[in-house]
Parts: structure tokens; sequence; C-alpha cells
């Protein structure tokens, strides 16, 4: 990249059923506290934050056009305020493309959702291609159940070691005020749990409804060293379409990821992820998902992601902590997981996660992913 | 601007019809596709970013960039979806053209599409951009919007209907010349004053029609747009300039952030006398009545003057004012895709490749708008040279 | 303005459908509907330039400052302007096709707020703007918060 | 204007209200003409057919129009047996409206002899704690067929 992007404030509501609230609340609330953080304003002189992008599946707030009536929340007022529709990382994407771009120094990126309002499955459903794969009901549930057979069927991963994932997250997910599930499990609780969908079982499934926000500011290297002491520079980022037809792609291997992954890390300069970085949030909405996509992201070969689950690399104090968050698993809206990677990558970046935090943490990796069984993803390297 | 110079290299739509059925809407998207790589005389393989949008409500998907993307070849490339009601297209092009400015990318496809053959189920019960529990309990759509928006214009600027009927006929009089185009009718002034009254002053041939179409354009940096393009148009600026609810048809009949676009975007590029320096404009007019006011709104006249423009002749695709010569929104309108449609015809006709509807001389500036929801605008200046 | 489609073949195309549920929190915006079931029209004031708003909104769009004052808009208001929709649109608590008899006035309440109602005077001729209007609501038991619990208006 | 009228607001209550709100739309979704060959032939015909990429060689299904890899226009058709490999598969034990069955029912992916791709359809007509990745498996077609993918009921396994 010609010059770095800055990321100079983060914020996160917690993560919780909230449905006395209104969404712009949510909103409202993410966007405030970026804001106070660095006391920036809207303002059109170019002293305040220049540019809004949100992030959030339209539909699920409310039925067409419903960010028409709430982009004034996060002041759409006579100013630039665009809207991505995909998972919230692509929103980070596009925001530091805008600062690299010179069209905004300072961005604010707002990510929001509210799952206690809406069937999640059945707008996951309305992803799918109308003549042939919805026509037969799939869904995202449904996608990623046959994902995961052909993943631990063709590369022998256990139940045990996706169990691990499970009792991983969300021992991780006690150290974080924000987490929605941290309850106490055992890989036995979640070989127990009921089957929802062959081979994925409940507890292995994300947790839902969550409601919640996430909001960054944005800023180019000059700005960005003004506006804070500890600012977190993006490295590299990319994003990678897959095929939309499940048949057409081998789904034990997950190519986009690859090709998002060896692009993002070619621009920050990495060479051998595992090592390189200190720390990684991983957008995993089902157990089998942390594996896969750490072979994607190139933290172990193919095939070898239920080896890196076992051999303790990836927990807390391992070489390569994982989702010290708890990641999805442990509640984290639709459409914001890949906002929230990057928030809490930000956060051990500068040293201020609290218990959660890793230390020493200098380069982290952010990961987000849309669309049925891994379709569309989103890597972002950072560094402090 | 520290980013790159762009520079649009291709552009490509498809024959814009009220239905289309051999196709469906993927299918529909490949074909502007297909168009825009052979005007630009690339191929997908060059393509490395594809940005997509269309006006979801309007197209039975939550995310249909997932399904397009293979059918138009851009597995494996980076990307992802905008979307913003009725300037969605317009944000489809400012997120290419900020994509193709950072440098990250050297060719990137932006494109968007509408099937609304498809959608005439989509505005059923609690359907139609009526979100907020309230809003959805009065009829609002943009006919009863620009209804309440050509009332208040015609209070306050005195023109009359016959003056808005003069506004069609010369949006047809240019659709005539544009084999794109959708609606051809052959309008005179009585045809349009008698005609079917859907709430005054706005009549049936006052509002955009539903079209099936699809549009996309290809935007490369400097120096590739230089290598790959005998004719590349450049983007001189863009700015989108939203208003997000913050003011609602009730509140201000008048709500609109054109104007205020505008004058920052001229400010911006040293446009002292846009109607000098501007050479042509596709502005997007919801209804034609709307015309009026953009054409105040973007500097051409003063305020509530425009109205006597027409009545002077004066407003055509060879005459002075060469205001939407593509025939312009009443003529076509895929909703999302309609801004990249005017982005497209703009760059047209600064190339000097319009064939019939081609302004005459040289076309150094030309300005595309987009706009959407209650008032809110996305605004582009391309230019010849650098 | 649908026509009755004719019978198509499904390998040609086929209808899709379908419905969503939405459980919308009113969250802030309560108060507003809770108003309206006791008959009375509240709006948000900006703290810095004393608009009122209808919708009520979290933040005044222009200041970006939290909006938590109400404050009361009265029952009367100046009409600014009125039209009729003379064909048939979809109800959208329905769905279905209706009729709309009744012009659709924008008001100006007494408390500065603005909003949209319908019109007791069908002729709009007789409609003038800046004219007194009187809201007319439903019967306090059929109210549901909603912004139809006015039932129309009338010039006074 | 009457003179403004301060009444207190106090007195009325903020607790949240919830609304429902049921959004209902019947979208008109067209096939295309590539579609609607594929789906003709399996209703006329019970015949599947794929669809040849004359540059990459390949045959999907179901078909589309473009070569997903190389955006060539593909037009060349290929007929298929129908039968296949079970690539993967799952069983659905959770229940929503859009589904065509009552759950528990299996999806799987089947990779078509003569085809490069596989297609995701319904598995049945065998004990669902028997469906193994790998079996053979053929369509079985409904008797009453309109022109839809369902038109094939499910796949069940050969034997």
């Amino acid at each position: 990249m010609a010059q770095r992007v800055g990321i100079v404030a983060v914020a996160q509501t917690k993560f919780e059923e909230k449905p006395g609230l209104h969404i712009g609340e949510l909103l409202y609330q993410a966007s405030r506290d970026v804001m106070k953080q660095t006391g920036l304003e809207f303002k059109d002189d170019g002293t305040g934050i220049d540019s809004t992008i949100a992030s959030g599946y339209d539909l699920m707030s409310g039925p067409g056009g419903a960010y028409m009536f709430l982009g004034y929340i996060v002041g759409a007022w006579q100013r630039e305020d665009e809207r991505v529709i995909e998972d919230g990382s692509m929103a980070v994407y596009y925001g530091a493309a805008q600062i690299l771009s010179g069209h905004a120094d300072v961005a604010l990126v707002v990510g929001y959702s509210k799952e206690t309002q809406i069937d999640k499955n059945l707008i996951e459903c309305l992803s799918m291609d109308q003549v042939y794969q919805r026509r037969i009901g799939l869904d995202f549930v449904s996608s990623a159940a046959l994902q995961a057979m052909r993943y631990t069927t063709k590369y022998k991963i256990t139940p045990e070691q996706l169990a691990k994932v499970v009792v991983k997250s969300r021992k991780n997910a006690k150290n974080n005020p924000y987490a929605y599930c941290c309850d106490t499990i055992t890989v036995k609780d979640v070989l127990r749990s009921t089957m929802l969908c062959d081979p994925i079982r409940v507890q292995e499934a994300k947790p839902t409804p969550v409601d919640g926000a996430c909001a960054l500011i944005l800023a180019n290297e000059e700005k960005a060293k003004k506006l804070t002491k500890k600012p977190v520079w993006i490295t590299g980022m990319s994003s990678c379409y897959d095929h939309h037809e499940l048949g057409y792609r081998d789904l034990a291997n997950c190519d986009s990821l690859v090709t998002a992954a060896s692009k993002a890390y070619k621009m920050a300069g990495i060479t051998n992820p595992l090592k390189e970085f200190d720390v990684a949030e991983i957008s995993e909405h089902y157990a089998y998902q942390e594996p896969l996509w750490c072979e994607g992201l190139g933290l172990c070969g193919k095939g070898e992601g239920g080896k890196l689950t076992d051999s303790g690399k990836t927990e807390m104090g391992g070489e390569l902590p994982v989702n010290p968050s708890g990641g999805v698993l442990s509640g984290i809206p639709h459409c914001l997981a890949g906002m929230h990677s990057v928030v809490e990558c930000a956060l051990q970046l500068r040293g201020e996660a609290d218990k959660r935090q890793v230390k020493g943490a200098k380069k982290a990796l952010a990961h987000g992913v849309d669309g049925p069984a891994g379709q569309l993803h989103c890597v972002i390297t950072l560094e402090n | 601007m520290t980013g790159e110079r762009i520079a649009i290299v291709g552009v490509g739509q498809t024959v814009h019809k009220s239905k289309r059925t051999d196709v469906n809407t993927a299918e529909l998207c490949a074909e502007a596709v297909e168009a825009a790589l052979a005007d630009a005389q690339l191929t997908m393989k060059d393509i490395d970013c594809v940005i997509l949008g269309s006006f979801e409500p309007a197209d039975g998907y939550s995310g249909p960039d997932k399904w397009i993307v293979p059918e138009i070849g851009a597995v494996g490339k980076a990307g992802f979806e905008m979307q913003n009601v009725g300037t969605t297209g317009g944000v489809v092009c400012a997120t290419g053209f900020n994509m193709a400015a950072s440098g990250l990318f050297e060719n990137v496809l932006c494109v968007a599409w509408q099937k609304m053959d498809e959608a005439a189920g989509a505005f059923g019960r609690g359907g139609g951009g009526a979100n907020e529990y309230w809003t959805g309990q009065f009829p609002m759509s943009p006919i009863t919007n620009f209804a309440r928006r050509t009332y208040d214009y015609m209070t306050r600027s005195g023109c009359t209907e016959e003056h808005l009927a003069m506004v069609r006929v010369k949006q047809d009089q240019c659709a005539q010349r544009n084999k794109y185009a959708q609606l051809k009718l052959g309008l005179t002034v009585e045809k349009v004053m008698n005609d079917f009254l859907l709430a005054w002053p706005i009549r049936r041939l006052h509002m955009c029609p539903t079209t099936a179409g699809s549009a996309a354009i290809i935007v490369c940096p400097e120096q590739r747009a230089k290598k790959v393009s005998k004719k590349p148009v450049w983007v001189e600026d863009w700015f989108t300039c939203h208003q997000g609810g913050a003011l609602t048809m009730a509140e201000d009949p008048q709500a609109s952030t054109l104007g205020y676009a505008c004058k920052k975007i001229y400010k911006r590029c040293g446009i002292i006398n846009p109607k000098k320096e501007i050479q042509a404009w596709e502005v997007y007019e919801p209804a034609s009545t709307a015309e009026l006011r953009w054409m105040e709104e973007v500097g051409i006249c003063e305020d509530y003057t425009a109205w006597k423009l027409f009545e002077q002749g004066r407003v055509g695709t060879d005459k002075e004012i060469p205001f939407n010569p593509s025939g312009g929104v009443t003529a076509t309108n895929p909703i999302g895709c309609t801004p990249v449609v005017r982005v497209v015809e703009a760059a047209l006709q600064v190339r000097g490749d319009a064939e019939e509807h081609q302004v005459p001389g040289t076309i150094n500036r030309a300005l595309a708008t987009a706009y959407g929801g209650q008032g809110e605008n996305v605004v582009f200046l391309l230019k010849k040279t650098l | 303005m649908l026509k009755k489609e004719e019978p198509q073949d499904p390998a040609v195309a086929f209808r899709y459908p379908r419905v969503i549920t939405y459980k919308h929190s009113l969250g802030y915006q309560s108060k507003f509907a809770h108003a309206l079931k006791m008959g009375r029209i509240i709006a948000t004031k900006c703290p810095v330039d004393g608009r009122c708003t209808i919708p009520p909104r979290i933040v005044c769009p222009m200041h970006h400052v939290r909006q938590t004052e109400w404050v009361d808009q009265g029952q009367r208001g100046k009409l600014l302007s009125a039209f009729k929709i003379n064909f048939p649109m979809f109800d959208s608590r329905t769905g279905d096709l209706k009729s709309w008899e009744t012009p659709i006035v924008s008001i100006e309440l007494e408390g500065g707020a603005r909003m949209d109602g319908w019109c007791a005077e069908k002729d709009t001729e007789k409609l003038k703007s800046g004219m007194i209007l009187e809201a007319v609501w439903r019967p306090p038991e059929e109210r549901k918060g909603r912004v139809d619990d006015i039932l129309y208006w009338k010039p006074v | 204007m009457t003179p403004q009228i301060k009444k207190s607001v106090a007195d009325i209550p903020e607790e949240p209200i919830v609304v429902e709100v049921q959004a209902h739309s019947n979208f008109l979704v067209t096939v295309g003409n590539t579609g609607n060959k594929f789906l003709t032939e399996i209703r006329d015909n019970k015949t599947i057919m794929g669809i040849k990429c004359p540059q990459c060689k390949k045959v999907y299904v179901p078909p589309r129009t473009h070569c997903p890899t190389c955006f060539t226009r593909m037009s060349e058709w290929v007929k298929l047996s129908g039968k296949g490999t079970l690539e993967t598969y799952t069983v659905v034990r959770y229940q929503e409206p859009y589904m065509p069955k009552e759950p528990p029912y299996a999806y799987g992916v089947i990779k078509l002899d003569g085809a490069d791709t596989g297609i995701v359809h319904l598995i049945g007509g065998v004990d669902l704690s028997k469906i193994k990745v790998g079996m053979k498996i053929e369509p079985v077609f409904k008797e009453q067929r309109e022109g839809s993918i369902l038109d094939i009921d499910y796949f069940k396994p050969i034997g």
C-alpha cells in the first residue's frame, strides 16, 4: 500500500438480546463512543469526520430502504454516507480504500445488527439463488453443514476437535466483558447437545439472536498520528469471491480465502503467518470453520486444521491465540462478525484488551466472511 | 486528492426494456459486462475488483451479489456489494472510483442492475420503502413524493401544467434518439396534458417507468488507463451527498441535497460558471417535473426560473442547454442501475460516442447525478482531458 | 397498479411469495406511540435550535446532539399542502389495492413539528395553505399507538 | 394560529413497545432461456442436462449462460445419465417455513457422472442414518412435473 491507514478509535456495544432497544440506539451508542474517544464531530470543513460507511443487511432492519431512516444518526446530513451490504469487515476494507484514494481523510465505519427482530435464517435463505438452491430450501445453516460434512470426512477431522474449538471460544469469552455467551462448557457437553443439521450441533453454531453494534474511526497516516498516541495500522487487506453454487466448489477447501489471504499478506509483507502474527480474530460462525479458515489463512497445511486445534497453538498463551475475544461462537450478530474481529485486533494491538490481552501483540490478523459456506472472504492485517 | 487520478475506460449497458423473459437477473448483468469489456477491449481476466449493487427491495434477494458474481465471471476477484435506495448505482460508481483511486487495483468493474418485471409483487403489504412503522401507514411512494414536490414548486415558481408537459415532451424527443432508451412515445404537449392523472399535478407520463436493465463501467488508475484506452474519460470528482432521513417530505417538500453537493463539488474543481463550463448533463429525475428543480439546483439558472427556459425552447440535445440528452430517467429507469446509466451516458457524451443523441461540439466536462430516498444525491464530474 | 398475472410456465417464470415478520422495537420512539394512545401528539426537540421533529429522532440530524426533550404539539395545525391520489395504491397494512378518496395533507402543528395526515375535506380546491386543521381521533379503546389513531384532520 | 398550548409530557409513559410488522411480497422469478431448457428437459424427458464451456471444457450442472471461470458464453448442451456420486450430505433437523419438507430430511451435493460440478438436491429413499459419502445415487422424478428443480423429487441410492 502506498500509504498507511490508521485505526484511531474502536468501540463495541455489549452483545446481548436487546428487544426493547431501537436499532438506531445501537448505532448511536457505538458511533458516539468512538467520536468521544477522538473528539471528532461531523463537519464539512475537513476538520471532522468526512465520510461514514455502514454495514448491515438492509432486509434485517426493515422491509426495504430501512437504512434510509437511520443514516442521520451517523451523520448522513449532506455528507458522504455509504453502505456495504456485506459482513462488517468489508466496510472496514472499503473505508480504508476510501482513505487511500484521498477522498476522505477521516472515515467513520459502523456496523449494526438486530437479530431479535427477525428470523435470521430466512434472511440468509434469501441470499441463495432463486431457481435452484433457494427452491429446495437451502440456507446458510444447511450450506455450512454440507461444507462441514465434506471437510470433516475428507480430512478426518474428529467431533472432539471441533468441540474443543467451542470450549476454547467460551473459555476465552469469559475474559471479554462484551461477550454474549460465556458459559462453562466441556467437550462432552458440546458432543451431547442436540443435532441442528448434521454434523453441526446446536452448541457448535453461533448463538442467536444477539443484538449489537461496532464502530471504528479510520484516518490517513498524518491525521491518525495527531488523533491518537496509539494508532493501529492496516497493512494489508483483500476480499475474494467464490462460486455461489455449492456444487461448483470443493467445499473442503476455501479457495477464495486462500486468494484473499495471499493478497493481503503480500501487501503486508507476511511470509509465515503463524509465526509473524501475534493474535488472530477469525469469523467462525460454526465450529468447523475455525480449523478450515485457519487452513485457508495459511496458519497450517491443508487438512491440518484439526491438528492445529489439538496442538494448543491457538489457545490463549499458545503460539498464535485465535479469537481471544471468544469470537463469533460466543455470540456476535450476523454481519458484524468481521468488523468485530477488526475491533478486537485493534484493542489487542493497543494493549487495551484487559483480561483477554495477548502480551506484546504487534501484528494481528482479522477475518470476515459472508455468503453460503464462506463464499466471500475478507482478510485484514494490522500492526501497531 | 492524494490518491491516483482515474478514468473510465469502458462502459456498457443493455437495451432497456419493460420486460426481459429470456434472461434472469444474473444473465442480464452479464450482457452489460460483456458490452463494457468489449468497449474497453479488455477481458474478464484483466478485472481485479468488482463492485456490485441493486435496489434490494425490488430484487427479491438479500445480498444478490453472491449469485450474480459467478455469472459475470468474477469468481476469485475482490469486491463487495453496495446499496442505498435510489442512489445505489451512484454509490456503486463512487465505490468503484475510490477502489481504483486507492491504488490497490488496476481495473475495477462496477455493475448495477434491476429487473423490475420481476418485482411487480414487491410492493405489497408492508413493502416498498415504508419501514418506520408509521410511514407505512400512508401510501407513500415516489409518486406522492413528487406530487408534493411539484405542487410546492408550482406554487413558488408560478409555472403551469403546460410547462410540465413541455419538459416531458423534451425528454421524449431526446429518448427517441437513444437506441438504449425504453420509452419512445412520440409525445405532444396535448397528449401529456390529457394523460391519466395519478396525483395532481403528476400524470402517468410524468413518472419514470419500471425497467429491466443493467449497466457496467470499467475504471482504471491513470497509468493503466493511458495504456489501455485511446479515449479515457477522466473522473474529475465525485461526492456522495446523502441525508439519511434527516428531513422527510412532510418536513420539507423541497428536501434535496443536490444544490449543496453541486456547490461543494464546483468549489473543489474551481468551476465558477457551471452552465458554460459543463457541456452535457445527465441528471437523475424520477419524475419529469423534477427536472425543473434540478436544473436550478445544479446551477444552470436562478431558483424557480427553469420553466422559462422550456417555454423559450432552450433545452434539448442540440440546444443551448443539453440537459439529459439520453432521454433521462422518465424514459428509462432500472432503479438501482439508473445512476450507472447516467454515468455511462455522460461518459459517452465526453467521448463523443453517443451517436444519434450526441451533443454537438466538444464536451469537455459532463455532470451525472444519482437521486434516491427523500432527496439524497450523488454527483459525478467527468472530463475529457486531465 | 398490478395487472392480474396470467398463469406462467414455471420453467419460464414462477412466483416466489414470501413473508418476513419484523418485531420492530420502537425504543426511544415508544413515548410517541404512548402519546398517540392518549390522544396526544408529541415531538422531539433539538436542544440547539429548538426544531421539533416527527418522526421523533434520536439525535438532531443537523447538529448531532441527542434529543431528549419532548414537546407537546397540541391538537391543531396549519395546512402546508394537500394532494389527492387518483389511482388505487397499496395499503401497506393489508397489502390490498385501495382507492384513496381523502387527500393527504401536510400540517405544521402548533408546536412547530410537521407531519402528514388525512383530511376530512375531500375537495382539494377548498383546501388552502395556511388554514387551520384540527385532529379527529379514534375512540380511545380503538387506538393502537399508531399515526392512524388520528382518523383525519378537519378544517376548524 | 391559536396561542401555543404548553402541556406537560411528563405523564406519558416511556416503556418500550415492540411492534410486529409483516412484509409480504410475491416476486415473479424469471428463469431465463438457459434455465428454461434445463428445467423443461427434466419436465418433459426426465433428463438432466449439463452445459459445456467451449474454452475450459468443463460441464456445469445446474447450467448457466456464462462460464464462471472464463466468462465465455456457453451453448453446448451435454446429456447426462443422472447417476452420480454423493460428495457430501447433511440431515436438516430444524424447521423453517421455506423448507420443502418436514424435517428431518437430507440434502446432498451430487457430482453427476459426466459433469465437472455437483448439484445440491434432496436425498431420499433411504434411512437417513444410512446415508454415506461416496455412495452412488440416481434421481427419482415426480409423477406430476411442472418445470421446476423440484420435479426431481430426490436422489436415492442405486440398488
